[in-house]
């Protein structure tokens, strides 16, 4: 077994895209879900509308990337809007019903080959759309560190990803500080109470999705320029109910859970992995019981466990305060 | 004025001593409330709002939580047993609101209530449509279209279907037309000479008094003043507390 | 020229050591499985292959709907399917893409299989014909959906659990009867033991040992929410640790010829299936209707607290709602298993559609359940008399939304009583 | 019994409404509140059907019936919770009828909840503040300026903890709500309705659940709310209170109008006695079978 190397591969994935992708998820499931009690089951969707709309964007018809950020911002206020808009005065299930099943309706259709010409059916979109972000790098040379190798292409996202988490879990710090959060975390704890003292209250929830929603599509361009494509299973539900696992190892509801979760979410993932893959290669697992290719699916097993076992155990997270949660009558 | 609780109500049918209970940990609503029933009597709960005479009937029959104290049935302890346990033991609950199924037929209503004991179905149900016998037309009528005072009429049916020894009964007359308010006191007593020891919780104190055997007057928690339903009624001190102004209006 | 290119890529990339060189007696196989769009083989389809030095060859599709072509060497080989041979009623969903092109670098590595979407294709008869085949096929769709919602919607009605591992509880019923099935036991006694299994594992042992301890530790209902969302991904992987990702038929009845009644064409496995399916659902409304742990089951759903008073052990009816709706959503399985194939994926696919089914309902109403998965079903079949195939299942989410909108409370649902 | 004391506003209360009859759904002097023809059905049942009513600016007053005889109901009508199924009604002149219930409470008109609404994992003074209107920083932008809302927020901090102090929470402040008594939490929020500075609170059953020993400082402060110029409308069963604290009392039985008066002369209305302690209630039960 070489340690070095399964530290080496969970660390690099602890600090690496697929943590910043699920931080940025999370940091808007938290908005919706932590602070103002949206149930929101299409985060895949924030994420596939943010992305879908810089790649065809630059690809189909050449628009600057720039530009392309901007729609896909603008795409994803937009969807929050369609989907807040009937929802919000309903049932706190409906919107989780009606958010998933967009999120669901937005893949099929990137997905389908009548609109291949746009999205590019189940194969999605490559390209090299992301090549006026990547001539910004200020890195020509990567970084190679006995530790962490990235490309210089890898390297510059992640910089750039770390500073998208810092700068929105800093504007959540602020928010939530502010009169604007009372409101917000006050409807979380009761609307009717909320509105009978003055307060739009469907006002309100509509910001906190459309917020939640934007960072999401940040997550989505994050996910967009890293990989250089987009693709639409990706974007399945799956996507969605990592990041709520995410955010229930962080801590819902706390400023920097869902960045904790996530680092330590795919720590653990690739953690777990690796040693499993080198058990399997150096047969301390026999082949019969876990093939190679076995493996990516046993940690799939581990998150569903791990957040069945979170939720019963510790609903807190791994930083969040079991008493504050106690007080709430009905978590 | 107070009656001794120990020394009357020894052999009593249900009898709860000292019970202490709440809904959240560190927030009591009873503090100690003694309360006893012989077999065959009619015993009102009054008090003021808030003093627990609700909580203490639900505590007798498991619903809220018991810290400390115990409920015998036939001197047999049944503290903390599961509500369907107590049924078949031979208490009947009858819940303030929320007491018929509203998706079930009125039939289908009192066929839940004797769903311990669906052999006596028939027999159980000539009983309770001679107490009410609108019932029986209505039979294949939805609960949920019902009005106020019919659906406290198939509530109290339903629980008296398994037979019970012991009816608990919590605000009969609560959302009542005043007529209809009556005519619920007057089908307790009819149930109760039937053979039932019934324990009521009631709003309406003045005319609980008038038909209870004994009542106990609840305050914060606590047994107040306890007597027979005439002395009570007569009580300055009673009229102080909780018949009020209105005592004296009349 | 461009096939020159390739080859040069290839011999490229070999010299370099990027992978070994094929051997020269090494063959590999090109091909796919033909399935109709409801998951269904079709035989007897012609396929025509051709690649480098002359490589010319047709073939057709077995039983259970699967072609190959085996080859020697690397190259671009092109495979077009031939349309005519299709069955009638069944057309191509890209009649553009007839023809297509599968590039082999190595003998090593097996290329994707070929995939050619089906539907109503445009060369159809009349629009009645399909709509009524379109119908048979919305039944078939309606019943598989309605045995899962069913049971869906009694759990949520006594435990207010909103179970997103229930199109698990389809893939257990589905993937374990075949599991005897390949284990040497014809399908049929297989799906009895696979229902013991739904029944003892998905219902029983899921309850005991899950729901019931959570209820008793009062438990919210989003908390079990996730927690059932957690269990999905769970029994997900392990079925796919187990089974593969494949999609498989059962041993038996794989490539039944379909009954021709009229325009009409129905397989007597689908047809006996629907039949059960109808049955099995008739029975569940007879016991809530008539049995006593029915009523009881519907007085546990209107009030808990009241039907405990009544002296109904609810936990116990809990227990035989979560056993009846196992039962039911595994025979929906067997179900799907028996007209498209098993796959690890099946039961998961389908959740939101029977989501949307009882959401249509009604939340926690039986019959309603039953009402929305039937128009569920009618609707994603006959829509694609106006849609694309692809898009049938938006269209049917999209009408939930609409529905959600419109009427929150469900099409059967009646208006809550507030306050 | 305890004293009625004489103030100058209960006076004025009092011979505003001196010359009026008792008779139910009759006119005020000055009403600050008009509703008609306001009827709420559930399925078969009719909870509300309000023919006209009024209530009297400057003065308390009661809202009594049995239970479910529709108080609770048509304040949720009242305040836009609930929408009725015809019926119109004014505050102040202005049309309520479809309303938001947001914009009714901005508009001045607040209530209270029968069950609590305390926003438990909010600290009590977080409570309060999110009462007060007009918030700068509850806008979506001004929020991320902190220097654009800090100097309203401590004019905010001040005045809840002036009235956290009036209403002995002050204590409290920093406590998140759900550690407060059931009766403590009934104190919080009419604080927090009084940050929303109302021109008429509505109090929906303010001591059902209070201990005794705060009865009486809560029958304190909703007195001082008449003496600071605010209407008060409560709905409230213990008799002794609505005798001590009103100086109107409406009685609603079935959903209407039943009576309403002075508290005196209502509490020996044959109508009222017959709502609260039944028909025929000087006669024992014996005499009817």
């Amino acid at each position: 077994m070489d340690w070095v190397f399964i530290l080496q591969q969970a660390i690099s994935a602890g600090i690496g895209v697929n943590a910043i992708i699920f931080a940025l998820a999370a940091i808007g499931l938290n908005m919706h879900f932590g602070y103002t009690g949206l149930l929101n089951f299409g985060q895949a969707g924030f994420l596939a509308v943010g992305a879908y709309t810089v790649a065809v964007l630059v690809v189909n018809f050449e628009v600057s990337i720039w530009l392309a950020f901007l729609a896909g911002v603008g795409a994803s206020i937009l969807l929050a809007l369609l989907l807040g808009i009937p929802t919000l005065r309903l049932r706190a299930d409906y919107l989780a019903i009606v958010t998933i099943a967009t999120a669901e309706i937005i893949r099929q259709v990137a997905r389908s080959v009548s609109l291949r010409e746009y999205f590019g059916g189940s194969d999605g979109i490559t390209g090299k759309f992301g090549a006026d972000f990547f001539a910004l790098n200020p890195f020509p040379n990567g970084l190679e560190l006995a530790f962490l190798r990235y490309t210089p292409n890898d390297l510059w996202v992640v910089i750039v990803g770390w500073a998208l988490v810092v700068i929105f879990v800093f504007l959540t710090y602020l928010m939530m500080r502010s009169p604007w959060g009372r409101v917000i975390k006050a409807i979380r704890e009761d609307e009717e109470a909320v509105r009978s003292l003055g307060k739009n209250v469907y006002f309100y929830k509509m910001q906190s999705l459309i917020l939640g929603g934007v960072v999401g599509s940040f997550a989505g361009f994050v996910y967009a320029i890293s990989r250089q494509s987009v693709q639409p299973d990706n974007y399945s539900t799956a996507l969605t109910f990592f990041a709520y696992a995410v955010l229930i190892l962080g801590g819902a509801a706390r400023v920097l859970g869902p960045v904790a979760g996530s680092i330590i979410f795919w720590f653990l993932l690739v953690f777990v992995e690796q040693v499993l893959r080198q058990a399997v290669a150096n047969d301390l697992i026999p082949n019969w019981l876990m093939s190679p290719n076995q493996v990516g699916q046993v940690r799939f097993m581990l998150v569903g466990l791990g957040l069945m076992l979170l939720m019963i155990y510790r609903p807190q997270g791994i930083f969040g305060d079991r008493k504050e949660l106690a007080l709430d009558a009905r978590a | 004025m107070s009656t001794d609780h120990s020394a009357s109500g020894t052999d009593a049918l249900l009898r709860a001593d000292n019970l202490v209970a709440g809904y959240l940990p560190g927030v009591n609503i009873l503090n100690g409330c003694d309360l006893y029933a012989n077999k065959g009597e009619l015993v009102g709960i009054i008090g003021p709002n808030g003093a627990g005479k609700s909580t203490l009937l639900k505590a007798m029959f498991g619903l809220v939580k018991v810290y400390s104290g115990t409920v015998h049935l036939n001197s047999e302890e049944i503290t903390g047993l599961r509500a369907d346990q107590l049924v078949r033991q031979g208490i009947g609950f009858v819940p303030q609101n929320n007491n018929v199924f509203p998706s079930l037929t009125i039939e289908e209503n009192l066929q839940m209530g004797a769903i311990q004991i669906p052999e006596r179905f028939n027999e159980r149900f000539d009983f309770v449509t001679t107490l009410f016998p609108t019932l029986k037309d209505r039979r294949k009528q939805r609960a949920g279209s019902l009005s106020g005072g019919e659906r406290q009429m198939v509530a109290m049916s339903r629980a008296l279907m398994m037979d019970p020894k012991v009816l608990l009964l919590d605000e009969p007359s609560a959302g009542l037309s005043p007529a209809l308010q009556d005519e619920v006191f007057v089908r307790v007593r009819e149930i109760n000479r039937a053979g039932v020891t019934v324990v009521m919780v009631e709003q309406n104190a003045r005319r609980c008094l008038q038909i209870v055997d004994r009542g106990y007057v609840l305050d914060q928690g606590k047994n107040a003043y306890t007597g027979t339903g005439k002395s009570l009624a007569n009580d300055p001190k009673v009229i102080e507390l909780y018949l009020g102004t209105l005592a004296k209006a009349k | 020229m461009r096939r020159g290119l390739l080859a040069l890529i290839a011999l490229t990339l070999a010299s370099i050591g990027w992978f070994a060189a094929p051997a020269a007696a090494e063959t590999i196989t090109i091909g796919g499985n033909m399935v109709d769009e409801t998951g269904a083989a079709i035989a007897d389809v012609e396929f025509n292959m051709t690649g480098p030095n002359d490589y010319n060859q047709t073939t057709q599709s077995d039983a259970a709907g699967n072609w190959s072509f085996e080859i020697s060497e690397p190259g671009q080989y092109f495979v077009s399917i031939n349309p005519d041979t299709l069955p009638s009623g069944v057309g191509l969903t890209e009649p553009d893409k007839i023809t297509r092109s599968v590039v082999v670098f190595s003998l090593n590595n097996l290329p994707p299989p070929i995939k050619y979407l089906t539907g109503p294709g445009p060369e159809r008869a009349s629009t009645l014909d399909r709509a009524l085949q379109l119908t048979i096929d919305g039944l078939i769709l309606g019943i598989t959906i309605g045995l899962a919602a069913v049971g869906l919607s009694l759990i949520f009605g006594t435990t207010g659990l909103t179970n997103f591992a229930h199109g698990e509880l389809l893939t257990l019923g589905g993937l374990t009867t075949y599991f005897f099935n390949k284990m040497g036991l014809h399908v049929i006694p297989s799906a009895l033991l696979a229902l013991i299994v739904a029944m003892v594992l998905g219902g029983f042992i899921q309850d005991r040992y899950l729901w019931k301890p959570l209820r008793r530790r009062g438990t919210g209902l989003i908390a079990m929410l996730v927690v059932s969302i957690g269990l999905g991904l769970l029994a997900r992987y392990v079925f796919l640790y187990i089974f593969d990702g494949n999609k498989e038929q059962f041993l038996q009845y794989a490539g039944q010829p379909g009954w021709q009644i009229g325009p009409l064409s129905i397989t007597p496995k689908a047809t006996i299936g629907m039949i059960i399916g109808i049955f099995l659902i008739a029975l569940t409304i007879a016991w809530l209707l008539k049995s006593q742990l029915g009523k009881a089951s519907r007085a546990v759903a209107d009030n808990p607290a009241l039907a405990a008073a009544s002296g109904i052990d609810v936990e116990k009816v809990i227990r035989v709602v979560w056993i009846m709706g196992a039962f039911l959503a595994g025979y929906g399985g067997i179900m799907m298993g028996l007209n498209q194939g098993v796959q690890w994926i099946m039961g998961s696919d389908v959740l939101l559609l029977i989501f949307a089914a009882v959401t249509l309902g009604g939340s926690g109403t039986a019959y309603g359940a039953i009402v929305g998965s039937l128009i569920v079903g009618l609707f994603i079949q006959l829509s694609t008399l106006i849609i694309p195939t692809e898009l049938k299942y938006v269209g049917a989410l999209f009408v939930l939304i609409v529905i959600l909108l419109v009427r929150p409370q469900g099409i059967m649902g009646r208006k809550e009583r507030i306050g | 019994m305890q004293e009625l004391k004489s103030t100058p506003k209960r006076d004025a209360a009092l011979a505003a409404l001196a010359s009026v009859p008792s008779i139910p759904g009759i006119k005020k002097p000055d009403p600050i509140i008009i509703a008609d023809n306001v009827v709420r059905r559930f399925g078969g049942l009719t909870a509300v059907d309000v023919e006209h009513v009024e209530i009297q600016r400057g003065t308390i007053t009661a809202l009594i019936g049995p239970n479910g005889a529709g108080k609770t109901t048509f304040f949720n009508l009242l305040t836009g919770f609930d929408k009725p199924n015809s019926g119109n009604w004014t505050f102040n002149g202005k049309a309520l009828a479809g309303i938001a219930p947001h914009k009714v409470a901005r508009l001045g008109m607040v209530r209270t909840f029968q069950l609590t609404k305390a926003l438990f994992r909010l600290s009590v003074m977080d409570n309060m503040r999110l009462g007060a209107k007009n918030q700068v920083g509850e806008g979506i932008l001004r929020a991320l300026l902190p220097f654009s809302w800090r100097s309203q927020e401590e004019r905010i901090t001040q005045r809840a903890t002036e009235l956290l102090t009036r209403f002995k929470l002050d204590s409290k402040a920093d406590d998140f709500a759900a550690a407060l008594s059931g009766g403590q939490r009934k104190l919080l929020e009419m604080a927090r309705a009084l940050m929303v500075d109302p021109e008429l609170v509505m109090l929906d059953e303010p001591m059902a659940g209070v201990n005794p020993a705060l009865t009486q400082s809560l029958l304190g402060h909703i007195k001082d709310l008449r003496e600071q110029g605010m209407t008060v409308l409560f709905v409230e069963h213990d008799m002794d209170m609505v005798r001590d604290i009103s100086d109107w009392v409406i009685v609603m039985a079935q959903g209407k109008v039943v009576a309403e008066g002075p508290p005196d002369s209502v509490m020996s209305n044959p109508a009222v006695i017959d709502a609260y302690l039944g028909a025929h209630h000087d006669q024992p039960l014996d005499e009817q079978e």
